[in-house]
């Protein structure tokens, strides 16, 4: 029997797959497609204090081997997600970990207090990297002195084991991730989405009402494989690892980077059944290699001779 | 132990039983699908994997356009490569589907005559939709457009199912030359209808709705949005409504139009 | 007839389409595919003062829908590229764009310096974000003041078109890119290589000899154009976008985003022929859409309504 | 006006004519391709589009095993993305190929011995040697190695042109049991041959490249490299050379052993 669990803080995890927030809901129509309790966690999509509507449609657009999103983290405020998303989720035995947004730092610690009043929230992943919000969003997470002020202020609002989101759309991640760290994160996710841009040719207009959106998919799994290790070598606290995960193989790549953990986003789109699938092959893969703790192979990569 | 399994198992590969051009740049792909073909209602659709590898990344939502015995037939066109790819599919190919998802049209009780105006390929949920109705003695009118008499397609069997079928083509080719709108317009008044159902373009559902709605008749209309989980988690394929913005995936894509907000800037926060 | 020139500070080429730098050699090797007098313009491969023996293999990895490379900037120093490289192309009616390198701003200078003496060259693209050479290369190009101090250096020691190749893996592109031209630069190219990693689950080694390696191909494109649009609203020097270019459509999705002209790179790997085939195809979009000037597509995105 | 066109157009599309499985992930390709059938050397290779769409973007090199009248044979292992792709191909399929490219193997005037040693795949560009160097009375000793009886490609092709052939499995399922070097070894110093040639894995390829020259023979190498443009351009596939490093698709594959440096660090800068 291969030791699957994960460690995240204090946070004990059964397996180190979990779902990127914002691509599974709040697990609900996936439930049809996998079961909730096989997970490491779920990750709920972004939440903030009031309700949000996101941008106009067309908010997707396919590129090669990849997509763009423009949705502007849509969601019914954290009043909303406690009553109907949280209490769906209480009778399901998977630990929740809730995605945390804000237009200003007073916003993401009163999204916190509110849920610290919820049994059910195993940890807080807070999203200073989406591209997708005008104030807020990224603008906390591509420079080192906002991205310190906000996990200060969220680490004060709660003990509850804090992961903090990065954004890949930085020169460099590692200073980030070092900032976050040391206002005492307990752990770096990474990567949000690649911003980007598509445009129809024939009618000279954005594919995205918003113009630009977030790359997510396997096009960015090199840049994500890559932030990954530069993050794994620069930080004492566990990483999530994410970005283009599509298969067992991709999640070991990931796992050998430096992840303790990884995050299934786009693949859920592919195929529903992804995170159980990607579970099942990665217990496999550890069988077949003799691995008998899965938590081994984080960093394991063999970079000499 | 499967927590909270809503449903069945939604997801398959299905068998191709024939891919069948029916004119320029448009084919009918009939899947081996008997527990899709037993439970799909009108306005349903199925979330197609058309490519192998990654090139064409995401799903394709297609609705049910028809279905008897085991099988389901999709009406297509081909605008990208995602239709592309799917217009290669032959016969003895697998595809992987999801479905049957959404909620389809409604067909209240007591109905004695309904309106279905088809623009273009909109015409591909109306299949099934004519034909129960009709099964169930409900008399149907039927307007359809298109560009030319060749893109009528499923004309042979809107005309079977209904009482009265009228068309209209861009260039005159069949019917009279014009929008549908006019051939809806003209059917709404002459025959005033218990109900009207349409799909095609959104500018063209937009006009059907408001004339309904101002003859007093209620409507619906088949909403399309870009899809990319298909199964209502990723907020893609949001539609304003009075109620809020709502899934076309889930809460539609079939909608009532009195409660549809056409214009993105009237669309309330929070969900 | 379809203008297509384009106009790229003092330098008029003949149409917009030119070869990325590193992709092309020098030409030769696709001289069997191409008609290289039908370029609008030919970007050697980076040279630099001495020669570099570039990094081990393997030197290149393929990715969804992209590709991994960390040549490294192998040449073998400017004084055998203009014996050999500019002596054979100065038989050929193509306005040839010299990649210059350095470890330091004094190489780049000494490279401008030894190929001022060489009538044949039309202008420098000057590479400061090569993410493949430890010293110099990308280190240039992700600050405002290296990739400045470099741009002055290589103005003064020339009155050439100066080309600036920016790179992508920045926080502010539109920054670096009003640094350099506030230093002088005629046009900015853009995007070079993402840098990115692969690694290989079964060996549990990195599949490139170098670790990371810049990444091109379709799987960039959307992150090249966002960028490009960018860079185009902040500068009023022309652009020359590339990233994943593969048909006349991605090359109109470019001129629409704010190019003036567009560069050819991974697409020649895969079909030896991209270039030509791309300019006839960017003709034919001209012509069937009414475009009399190339150069009204410039930025003709339609953003409004 | 084509500048410089220092060669006949390369590029082309060819059809499959036959894709047979030879074992257990191996199988031969035959390919209608008159134009290169007809001007192909040994050792050279033909560059691959083996998939459509972008997600596997970069062709792949395959060495040109045999060639006879218009068509060329390639003999491919399954190993990955691309070599799958390659054996999904079936007779009428189209396949669009660069080639012939690279140096092929050289063979000097006045041979009377060679000695052709194999292992696993490196069976591949050895085809046409051994029927070329059979073909001009010169005697062929041939040496292959494989994991396994089944894994002796092509074997009945070197039974048939070698005067002498002696094989080593991995697991003693044929010949004897262990590496090929063992058996070239004892080959090459049992019947001293003008000159070796070999393809295989690098290691094996060092081994005996060392063993040849250590004999005092000459000995050809066919190094195998990632290639992205397959022309020369990218210096994706250099080998360290005596000369400075050289392009594995250019000036090689082949090389001659004394001139490769093996270890990387020996490499000279400068090309
Ligand atoms: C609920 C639902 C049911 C549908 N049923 C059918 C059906 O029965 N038959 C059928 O042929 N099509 C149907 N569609 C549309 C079908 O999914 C799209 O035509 C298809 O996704 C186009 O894919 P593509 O890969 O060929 O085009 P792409 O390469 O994705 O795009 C090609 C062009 O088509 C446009 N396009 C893509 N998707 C849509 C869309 N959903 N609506 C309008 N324009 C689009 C793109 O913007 C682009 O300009 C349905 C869509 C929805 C949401
Ligand atoms: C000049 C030349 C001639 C060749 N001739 C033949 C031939 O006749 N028959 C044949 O089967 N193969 C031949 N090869 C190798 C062939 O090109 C590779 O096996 C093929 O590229 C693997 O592609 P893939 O997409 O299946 O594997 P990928 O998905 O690209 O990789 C799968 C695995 O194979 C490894 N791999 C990929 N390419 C190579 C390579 N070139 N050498 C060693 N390992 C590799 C990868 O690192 C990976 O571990 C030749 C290579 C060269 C350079
Ligand atoms: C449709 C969509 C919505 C997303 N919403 C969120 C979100 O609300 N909060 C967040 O932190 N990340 C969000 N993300 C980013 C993903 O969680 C993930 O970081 C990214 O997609 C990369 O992983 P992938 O390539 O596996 O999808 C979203 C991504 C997608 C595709
Ligand atoms: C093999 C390879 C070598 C490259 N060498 C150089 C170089 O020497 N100098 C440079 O400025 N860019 C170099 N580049 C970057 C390309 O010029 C281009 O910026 C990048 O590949 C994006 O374009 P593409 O996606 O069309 O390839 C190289 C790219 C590749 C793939
Ligand atoms: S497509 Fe994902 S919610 Fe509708
Ligand atoms: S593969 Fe490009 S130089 Fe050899």
């Amino acid at each position: 029997m291969v030791d699957m669990s994960a460690k995240i803080g204090s946070l004990i995890l059964r397996n180190p797959v979990m779902t990127a927030s914002g691509t599974f809901g709040s697990g609900r129509e996936y439930a049809r497609f996998v079961d909730l309790e096989k997970l490491g966690a779920l990750v709920t999509k972004g939440v903030s204090l009031r309700p949000w509507r996101g941008n106009s449609s067309p908010r997707i657009a396919e590129t090669a081997s990849g997509m763009l999103n423009s949705i502007g983290l849509q969601n019914p405020g954290v009043e909303v997600f406690c009553e109907r998303d949280l209490a769906w989720l209480a009778d399901i035995d998977v630990p929740v970990i809730v995605n945390v947004s804000g237009h200003s730092v007073e916003e993401y610690v009163a999204v916190i207090e509110r849920l610290e009043r919820e049994k059910s929230v195993a940890a807080y992943e807070v999203n200073i990297s989406c591209p997708n919000v005008d104030a807020g969003g990224m603008a906390f997470g591509t420079e080192c002195a906002p991205a310190a002020e906000v996990t200060r202020a969220c680490r004060r609002a709660s003990s509850r084991p804090l992961i903090v989101k990065l954004s890949p759309n930085v020169t460099d991640v590692a200073a980030i991730a070092k900032a976050v760290e040391s206002e005492g994160a307990d752990a770096v996710s990474l990567i949000n989405t690649l911003l980007g841009m598509s445009i129809d040719a024939s009618t000279r207009r954005p594919r995205l009402a918003r113009v630009v959106g977030g790359l997510s998919g396997p096009a960015v799994k090199p840049v994500a494989l890559r932030m990954v290790w530069q993050v794994a070598a620069a930080v004492r606290v566990p990483v999530v690892g994410m970005g283009g995960i599509m298969s067992a193989e991709d999640a070991v790549e990931f796992l050998l980077a430096g992840a303790t953990a990884v995050a299934i986003g786009t693949a859920n789109f592919v195929d529903p059944a992804s995170t159980t699938r990607i579970l099942s092959g990665l217990e496999a893969y550890c069988r077949d290699n003799a691995v008998e703790r899965v938590a081994d192979l984080t960093g394991a990569l063999v970079t000499e001779g | 132990m499967c927590a909270r399994a809503e449903d069945a198992a939604l997801l398959e590969r299905m068998e191709v039983l024939a891919n069948d051009r029916i004119c320029e740049g448009v084919g009918i792909v009939t899947l081996a699908a008997p527990r899709i073909a037993a439970s799909v209602r009108p306005g349903q659709f199925v979330h197609l994997k058309v490519g192998s590898g990654t090139s064409v990344l995401l799903r394709r939502p297609f609705s049910v356009h028809r279905a008897s015995g085991d099988a389901i037939e999709i009406l297509y066109q081909v605008l990208g490569r995602g239709t592309r790819e799917l217009s290669l599919r032959g016969a003895g190919d697998a595809l992987d589907a999801i479905g049957p998802l959404g909620n389809g049209w409604t067909m209240p009780d007591g109905l004695t005559h309904a309106l279905l105006v088809a623009g273009g390929l909109g015409a591909a949920p109306m299949g099934m939709l004519a034909e129960r109705l009709s099964q169930r003695g409900v008399a149907v009118s039927f307007a359809q457009g298109a560009p030319n008499v060749s893109r009528l397609v499923a004309r042979g069997l809107f005309e079977s199912v209904s009482r009265r079928y009228e068309c209209s083509t861009d260039d005159g080719s069949e019917g009279s030359r014009g929008l549908v709108t006019e051939v809806s317009a003209r059917l709404l008044e002459a025959h005033p209808p218990d109900i009207v159902y349409a799909c095609g373009p959104e500018a063209m559902q937009r006009a059907v709705a408001s004339q309904a709605l101002a003859a007093g008749v209620p409507c619906q209309v088949s909403l399309e949005r870009l899809m990319a989980c298909g199964v209502g988690a990723c907020l893609s394929c949001v539609v304003g409504t009075v109620r809020g913005p709502e899934r076309a995936c889930f809460e539609g894509p079939v909608f009532d139009a009195a409660d549809v907000l056409w214009d993105p800037s009237e669309i309330p926060p929070g969900h």
